[in-house]
């Protein structure tokens, strides 16, 4: 959820202030990220890494535009939004690191977290699974008469290929539900070029085939991604159905830490922009903020980090000695599996 | 007298008056009242309740995992269990996992019209529950009789955890009682179907019929078989079965799907490890044999276990 | 496979000839069917019937777009296309009526037939898989550097809605392989009205969406449909990638012979059309044919489908004792069951 | 040295190169060289022939499908087992029944990245052989070491009917053998990996690599332990396994997949029934614990079965 702003006194106030806002998640989760690459690198944590470098102003406009009450279901490269829509740093790293105190307690790792009765869902790995998934929340709330809520869920040019996109979307606009879904298309899934993987002259050119309004952004415009995210909350909000957002942007980073990304081609490379620079130029083009606010706040948020890491590293890993090994919640329908 | 499948209607319309949690979704379940009409007049008995769902299995089992977490208790009909193929992933990697992983449970119930009948052939005949049963954090109930799919429904509902409810279609319209139970087994309990000493033979779901059928042959030869109706297969009640055998000293485990894997192999697998010494012979299973489901009837009637087959198997083992 | 019509001498009697040719399957397919659905009631059929009644045109079209070497992979309303691609009435009955003699040999049934060698693929029940398969089929002549030919496969409403026609025409699209997705707009699934299967505006805009050419026909016009057909299997021949067509109608019959269909709304069935009769007026009124001819042509299939029918019913059933009960190909890798 | 990985790359070389029916199909796998770099340099040797697919596991199989039945011998590789979930309804229902329906075999082969590694979690470490063992139709391997990754690769490209081609991760790196092979054993016939007289133990995959290491163990307590390598699930080698039995008297049966169902009650299962009399003490099996994988190394390493674990309940099976 956004953190609360003074209320602002004029529309230029207002949209300075969720900029300001904005970039501050963004830097939170760039510098987050770049932690957990910092510790990757160094064998503190098992299991892949996977960072939103390049992809934050899109995430963070996506998690500013939900409200307490709203649905969020992120994808890998969502830290700036995770953290917009409230997710504190302990359960970052808490999770990254193994603690047993983390809200996956050890069992699931690295970005597939979540506190689902929070709205905040917690991710499964097959892409486009969450889609269906946030709809029926939303499905769940018009059976019961609720309405003002809205959800967001976010997947990658790649994504787009499967089934359970196109089904979920699909059932979402004959429901008519009030869901965002956000296509960051960053050029790459993993190592394969778009050209591999559609080719329809704009990704946009979808929301038509299912009846759903549809809305392309410049994820390196950090304004343009406040504007568009926030008009497709309120016309979602406002019963117009799903939304279909395609966000264009290049992956600033490799799949995961493990992945030089050498296939990235030049040209694209070349003419990237990184939405954290632009902004960092736009604040201080604007004069919200000078340099020396920009590096404070970056003191700040760095040292805000390197707490939560060193609370985390204190903390104890699981322990399979006293771990419930099952995965049914009703005790008795527990399956009576001898001792090996 | 009441149907198999009227029983599995009524469950849904004391689901829906007594929960307003509950919702039904699947393809044709509203005012067409489904495929089999397992859902005959339950979208007029409560409207906005009962749910056509688009053609699109993988999404109908995710909005309802969404809805659960959500608070609410979701039953799915896949309009035949051999479709839920295109929405396993859903069930067995969202659905399954997410108490273990997120401490939240999934209280979802995914009805499978399960098993062969005549001329239905390979795309609308299989027995699903071992798929199911293999994956951690799944309830998997197998009812073999009218109370059963009454009561057991019912329970699936209330049970926080994800239930694949397995029907079985050549019961829908055969099988008749004279009520609806009010008073049932809970899941996780096997039931002693006949009562003997000389044989165990354990079955679930349409092959429980069938193992009573040879038990009565047998019966006529002067043979006493025990049936046991294992209920649901996971949990499977493997006590009963043990007390069971440590009765007669042979076993013999019926089951309708195919060979390799299984229930008939994980029933086995329980009694050899746990009951060995009560074995006064080999357990012997029988199951379909290890080709698709054919369409003819001539094959079909083959394929699948029967009371005559599972007497023969049965007349063997007696004798060793 | 189209059966030869002499050649034409004028673009005007090559049009007469293939509307007479297309007729001609279309009659043959709808009298076969009656006879299905009379042998049906009658107890002599086991399992399922679903006739393509209303659907004749345009799946007699898509038949006739495709030559000797392609490949078709038709759909449950699809006898028509079935006819006109070479199927044999022999097939059609030994099919239904379990002959061991019969392509599927009793072991599969009804409209699951197919002779996957003679590049006329064998559906599965679920909906969408077979679009992939054609796809691959159209990729391996690709590969091996084969070109000329192309593919059709069918599709209704309904089943637009699975992740595998999205996965199955994407995939064409991108290797732009020579595919027609003919899909049969019947204004139901089962007893499921449009409304609850998409809210696009049309069908046909989900094209733009894949980057594939899409076009729209009346499905009751079989002037229409053969042209549009002819132009499609000309555009994917020529290399212009997949070709979706979206063609409507209101299917004529209840989905399958078991259902009365009461669910059909009556404004949409007081407006149907029927396309064998609709082309029966048009050979009419061109002065085509006389009502005498397509009596006699009725008479003429007819007799064909009794002689069918009855050569069938001598043949003997499939014998499980003499069944080869393995879905393994390689002797030596069946798995050894003990017999039970 | 040459690693499991490699054999397995090599495996697909020499497949491109001898037949020209065989292309590659699977994501990431063209000049990137696939997740696990598998396909390393092959679409640069093959050019036109090793495919980068969209991110369609359904309409990967699907079309493999469609390429088999029009005479080609595609491999697939997914990119991790667990993700075959997507692509299971083609598998089972449309590759599996084809030879049985149509009498066309179905050629392809379905590379499936299998088991667990530390810190892969849920959805990065699961073992499906058991999940596909139980439909009629397709072969599961499950080579254990370099050389059978090598040899069975090619056999299964060879098979005309469709296999599903289980290879472990962890094995990829740590395990290595001085050369490719030039013989190798059918598919079909198990392997006697380690001989003994005391007790059998039966294993495949990674979990060969356990029993073994559990064997030296034992060795140093004076136990002989006889291992078998079953390297293919589907079609199972009951008489090596049985003949094995005949030996020792007692059996463990080692997997990594979860417990209920698969291949250990599967085996166990037949020996119970064949071979009951050769037992001299109860079957036992081990498997993974009934959760899903989990992420955590000190949980993952408790989660499945290690050579410290097998050797605990051996030692128990020793003393009955
Ligand atoms: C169904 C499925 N298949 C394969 C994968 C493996 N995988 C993980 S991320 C990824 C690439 C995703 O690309 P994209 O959707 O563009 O997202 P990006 O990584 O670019 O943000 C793949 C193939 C998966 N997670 N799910
Ligand atoms: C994946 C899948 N789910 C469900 C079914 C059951 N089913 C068979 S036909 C049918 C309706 C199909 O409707 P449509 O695609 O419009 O084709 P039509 O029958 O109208 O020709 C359904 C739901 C199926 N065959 N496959
Ligand atoms: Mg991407
Ligand atoms: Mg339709």
């Amino acid at each position: 959820m956004s953190s609360p702003a003074a209320a602002p006194t004029s529309r230029t106030d207002h949209i300075q202030a969720r900029y300001i806002e904005a970039y501050r998640w963004m830097l939170l989760a760039r510098i987050t990220e770049e932690k957990i690459a910092t510790l990757y690198r160094g064998g503190k944590i098992v299991g892949g890494v996977f960072i939103g470098k390049g992809q934050e102003a899109l995430s963070a406009a996506t998690g500013m535009a939900l409200r307490p009450g709203d649905v969020f279901a992120p994808l890998i490269r969502d830290q700036a939004g995770r953290f917009a829509f409230g997710e504190s740093l302990l359960d970052v790293f808490r999770t990254y690191l193994g603690s047993r105190l983390g809200p996956m307690r050890g069992r699931d790792g690295n970005v597939h977290r979540g506190r689902p009765r929070e709205g905040y869902l917690a991710m499964v790995s097959h892409l486009g699974a969450m889609v269906p998934a946030v709809a029926g929340v939303l499905l769940a709330r018009r059976l019961r008469g609720e309405s003002g809520t809205i959800g967001a869920t976010c997947l990658g040019d790649g994504a787009t290929s499967t089934g359970a996109f196109h089904e979920g979307l699909n059932l979402a606009a004959v429901e008519k539900l009030p869901l965002i879904l956000v296509v960051a298309n960053n050029q790459y899934a993993y190592s394969t070029p778009t050209s591999r993987q559609f080719v329809c002259a704009d990704l946009v050119d979808r929301a038509a085939g299912y009846g759903v309004e549809g809305r392309s952004v410049d994820a390196t415009d950090l304004a343009a991604c406040l504007a568009t995210l926030q008009e497709a909350a309120d016309r979602a909000r406002a019963g117009h159905g799903p939304q279909l957002i395609i966000a264009s942007l290049l992956r600033l980073a490799g799949h995961g830490e493990h992945d030089d990304a050498g296939y990235v081609d030049p040209v694209l490379k070349k003419a990237a922009r990184d939405c954290l620079t632009v902004a960092e130029q736009h604040i201080i083009g604007e004069q919200w903020a000078t340099a020396a606010d920009l590096k404070t706040w970056r003191m700040e948020v760095t040292r805000k980090i390197e707490d939560a890491i060193a609370t985390t590293l204190r903390e104890p890993p699981p322990d399979p000695g006293d771990e419930q090994w099952t995965a049914v919640s009703t005790p008795r329908l527990r399956d009576g599996f001898f001792e090996a | 007298m009441i149907t198999y499948l009227e029983a599995i209607r009524e469950a849904q319309h004391k689901a829906l008056a007594d929960d307003p949690r509950v919702y039904l979704y699947g393809q044709d379940i509203g005012n067409f009242g489904g495929a089999f009409k397992a859902t005959k007049g339950l979208a007029k008995d409560f409207p906005g309740r009962v749910l056509d769902a688009p053609l699109s299995e993988d999404a109908i089992i995710g909005s309802a995992i969404g809805a659960a977490i959500d608070g609410m208790r979701p039953i799915v009909e896949m309009q035949f269990a051999d479709f839920s193929t295109c929405g396993l992933n859903q069930i067995i990697n969202h659905a399954a996992t997410l108490y273990w992983r997120t401490n939240i449970p999934c209280p979802i119930v995914v009805r499978l019209p399960s098993g062969g009948t005549a001329g239905a052939g390979p795309f609308h005949s299989q027995s699903m529950e071992a798929l199911y049963a293999h994956y951690p954090g799944l309830i998997v109930m197998t009812p073999a009789t009218v109370e059963d799919a009454y009561s057991m429904l019912l329970e699936a509902v209330a049970i926080d955890d994800p239930v694949i409810f397995c029907e079985h279609k050549y019961l829908y319209y055969h099988l008749k009682a004279p009520a609806l139970p009010t008073e049932a087994l809970p899941t996780g309990k096997a039931r002693v179907a006949r009562q003997g000493r000389d044989m165990t033979i354990v079955a679930y779901s349409a092959m429980v019929h069938e193992a009573l059928a040879c038990a009565d042959e047998l019966a006529s030869e002067g043979w006493q078989i025990e049936v046991i109706d294992l209920r649901s297969v996971k949990p499977l009640d493997t006590d009963t079965v043990l007390a069971s055998v440590a009765r007669t000293g042979r076993l013999l485990v019926v089951g309708e799907a195919f060979p390799w894997g299984g229930v008939t192999a994980e029933v086995i697998a329980r009694v050899a490890q746990e009951g060995f010494s009560l074995l006064d012979a080999p357990p012997v299973r029988i199951n379909a044999k290890d080709t698709p489901v054919p369409y003819h009837p001539n094959l079909w009637g083959t394929h699948r276990p029967t009371a005559r087959t599972i007497a023969a198997e049965a007349r063997k083992l007696l004798h060793l």
